[in-house]
């Protein structure tokens, strides 16, 4: 051992985005409606068992199934995100204005749902950057206000190692008071008004780890 | 893992099904006179013996039929409703202060249960403008018209009659029976079906569904019907 | 001749509801959505050419054929008055928002309806009588203001002689500047805002009679 | 007699279609993406050669197809949406200031053609609420909750496609590729469809119909279409 060599800091293994995935279908009460955001958040579906929930897609159907066969793709049966897909055995398919009367009106219980930045009191921020290109809202205001419940899924901190758990989102907010849950590549967290609850961690993280990634008190 | 409000919908008896239904609640109730009726959770609702009941109902009942069951019973409190034509079991009972009326205009009753299901508390509408249906409503003229603002109209329970329902609830109606069902079952925090046929999952094809099960929480099988007349009107054969 | 007979004066024949009938049943546009009200103005259905119009029914139906032969009759397929019906060729079926959604929309071309009073200025008052039974609005005040046209129906007077056609209702109103033609026993009546154009006066009746039995000016 | 609006709607070509469509109106057109996609009407629009048109469309075309072709046509002054995404021809001539784009949230574009449709000129509604989407809106906190007023959108046409019209315009959709199109036709003075299949009176069960023909006005059988993928996502066979 050359006295150059520090001293054995174990690293923590960060969760990859399968872990998050994995981890917010636990979240996922059997015979529930859930929406999946487009992105990672749709990748949650993967890790839930046939028939354990029913997949709501804003642009009209209620029953998505796992993606078609090579060769079965209809362009004209998609999800949001604009995938093929396939409809399930008791799948539905509506409108756009009964699909956002589905969500406004509380009909789905859970949005799982893509994040830039949550809040300690749960606000929302996920469709803007601030000064950057304006991508539009598609049906992320109307789910997050909406839907009974949203979990938020995101990397904890930004590429340049900012916080994304913050005391008060600095971005343009999409939704307020609204995420109970934040699934990050570091662990669980609850928002509770003038921080977040750490409901669990990724395998060797420890709080200050944690702590020293967050924009407000872990509890 | 918890299990959500969407699994394990259909219930063996009118008597389960309708276990949730407590004294003071506001319930709406499918059908349009006698059409469309959910008759035997009607009938189940008086057995399970609740009262003070507020009902939302565009006629609630007809020749002593349907919700004239419960005005019978003295298990309402109040009837919201449209229209009260020739159901006397009704007048009777406004008549003697035993039930408070409160008329609304058929559209405004439909789109006020509409707006409880899709999450909008209030909303403007033509329908009533200078009219006594004003009363105590506040107004707005809007590019030069007049309009209310009327209020969502949310329910505790909705009793819902189907044609077909498959087991999550996607439900199917038949003719002019579907009426205030599919919109009362998207008002309600609870929405009860009683449907004449009960198929598995699949058996209605995606495009084919009337109201998604999303708006379904309990099912129970009823395949016996009265489904009265009011006005038998026929032509003869040539 | 005698002395004590009067002098002859020609009796008018006044129309017959199936005569007021027939001459509503004129005022339908051929391939127009019309919603005959409860009533005499369901019989204005007997005077159109099959195909000739949409019948709407605010129960959820558009396409309402003749009534069904003996033996036909479904409990579930009826019209507003709870009559048993048919459907045409064409025919669809719709929930009640859906269908109160098209006719506050404007998308229904003509309803005809009873009618207690009509004014001057087209107030429509059809719904509930001073200090009588209250029965309900039903669908008639959306009727009468969502629709695109309303002709009235009704006598020109009531059993006690009263006058219908007036200057201003005292009935409570359904709709206000909603009439814009009156078909009565006595011919064809248009509100002109102070009175009411006379567009057809029944076989005999004249202008003076008419102008006796109406609360407003004719011209 | 007069000749009321709902007769005779099937006409033989796009062009006959589209006459009535001028210089400056808004026009909805429906679509998610590309699924949905009245292609034929929208190629027709650049053909008739208006201009100045605003479009409200859920995304106003992709990949430069559907609605990308009137922006790089030039012929679009305003788009009203809610997502832009990948869309670089709207991206483009956002940025140059050639086309002002209004951005909504998706559920309240679809409820504000809803609401035009159903005669309703106004309602609240939760979505954006404590968001920019508040801004210059009136607001109102009800029952505790803060909700935003928002105001009808009607077009002057609506442009639709649909997988099954009848003659008189009783329209069937196909799978995801009915999204917009059924409320859009509901909001326009005049509705267009372009339908895969054009069938008689009667081939349409009456509770078959996804939207009724009084929603209607012109029909053109265009028994072709491209159908574009966006993500063409798939699985492996066993």
């Amino acid at each position: 051992m050359t006295p150059s060599t520090p001293p054995f800091t174990p690293q923590p293994t960060l969760w990859s985005t399968e872990d998050m995935a994995r981890r917010a279908a636990r979240e996922i009460a059997a015979g529930s409606i859930v929406n999946l955001g487009i992105g990672l958040p749709t990748q949650v579906a993967d890790y839930l068992p046939e028939g354990h929930a029913w997949l709501h897609s804003e642009n009209g159907l209620l029953g998505i199934g796992p993606f078609p066969y090579e060769g079965d793709e209809d362009p004209n049966l998609i999800n949001a995100g604009k995938q093929t897909i396939t409809v399930v055995p008791g799948g539905a398919t509506f409108d756009s204005a009964s699909s956002f009367a589905m969500i406004r009106g509380g009909h789905v219980d859970l949005a799982i749902l893509g994040a830039m930045q949550v809040s300690a009191t749960g606000d929302l921020a996920n469709w803007a950057v601030p000064g950057g290109k304006v991508m539009g809202i598609g049906g992320a205001m109307d789910l997050a206000s909406g839907c009974r419940h949203v979990i938020a899924m995101m990397q904890h901190v930004t590429k340049k190692q900012e916080h994304k758990l913050v005391r008060a989102c600095d971005y343009p907010l999409t939704a307020a008071r609204v995420v109970s849950l934040v699934v990050t590549d570091l662990g669980v967290f609850a928002p509770t008004g003038d921080g977040f609850r750490v409901v669990e961690l990724a395998p060797g993280v420890t709080r200050d780890y944690a702590q020293a990634r967050t924009g407000a008190p872990l509890s | 893992m918890t299990t959500g409000r969407h699994a394990n919908k259909v219930v063996a008896s009118v008597a389960e099904a309708l276990a949730p239904i407590k004294d003071g609640m506001t319930i709406l109730v499918g059908g349009f006179g006698l059409s469309g009726n959910p008759e035997a959770l009607i009938r189940g609702v008086i057995e399970r013996g609740v009262r003070d009941l507020t009902v939302v109902s565009n006629n609630a009942g007809n020749l002593g039929k349907g919700l004239a069951l419960w005005l019978r019973a003295g298990i309402v409190r109040k009837v919201i409703c449209s229209y009260i034509g020739n159901n006397e079991d009704l007048h009777t009972r406004r008549a003697s202060g035993e039930i408070t009326v409160e008329i609304t205009p058929q559209g405004t009753l439909a789109e006020r249960m509409r707006a409880a299901g899709a999450g909008i508390p209030a909303f403007f509408t033509p329908t009533g403008a200078g009219t006594v249906v004003e009363n105590g409503k506040e107004t707005r003229e809007i590019d030069g018209r007049r309009y209310l603002l009327e209020r969502a109209l949310p329910g505790d329970v909705a009793l819902v009659r189907a044609r077909t329902a498959d087991r999550f609830g996607n439900l199917r109606f038949w003719r002019t029976a579907r009426n205030f069902n599919p919109v009362m079952a998207t008002a309600a925090r609870l929405t009860i079906v009683e449907c004449d046929q009960l198929v598995d999952l699949g058996a209605i094809d995606p495009d084919d569904v009337h109201l998604s099960g999303i708006h379904v929480h309990r099912i129970v099988h009823v395949p016996e019907h009265e489904n009265a007349f009011e006005y038998r009107t026929v032509r003869k054969r040539a």
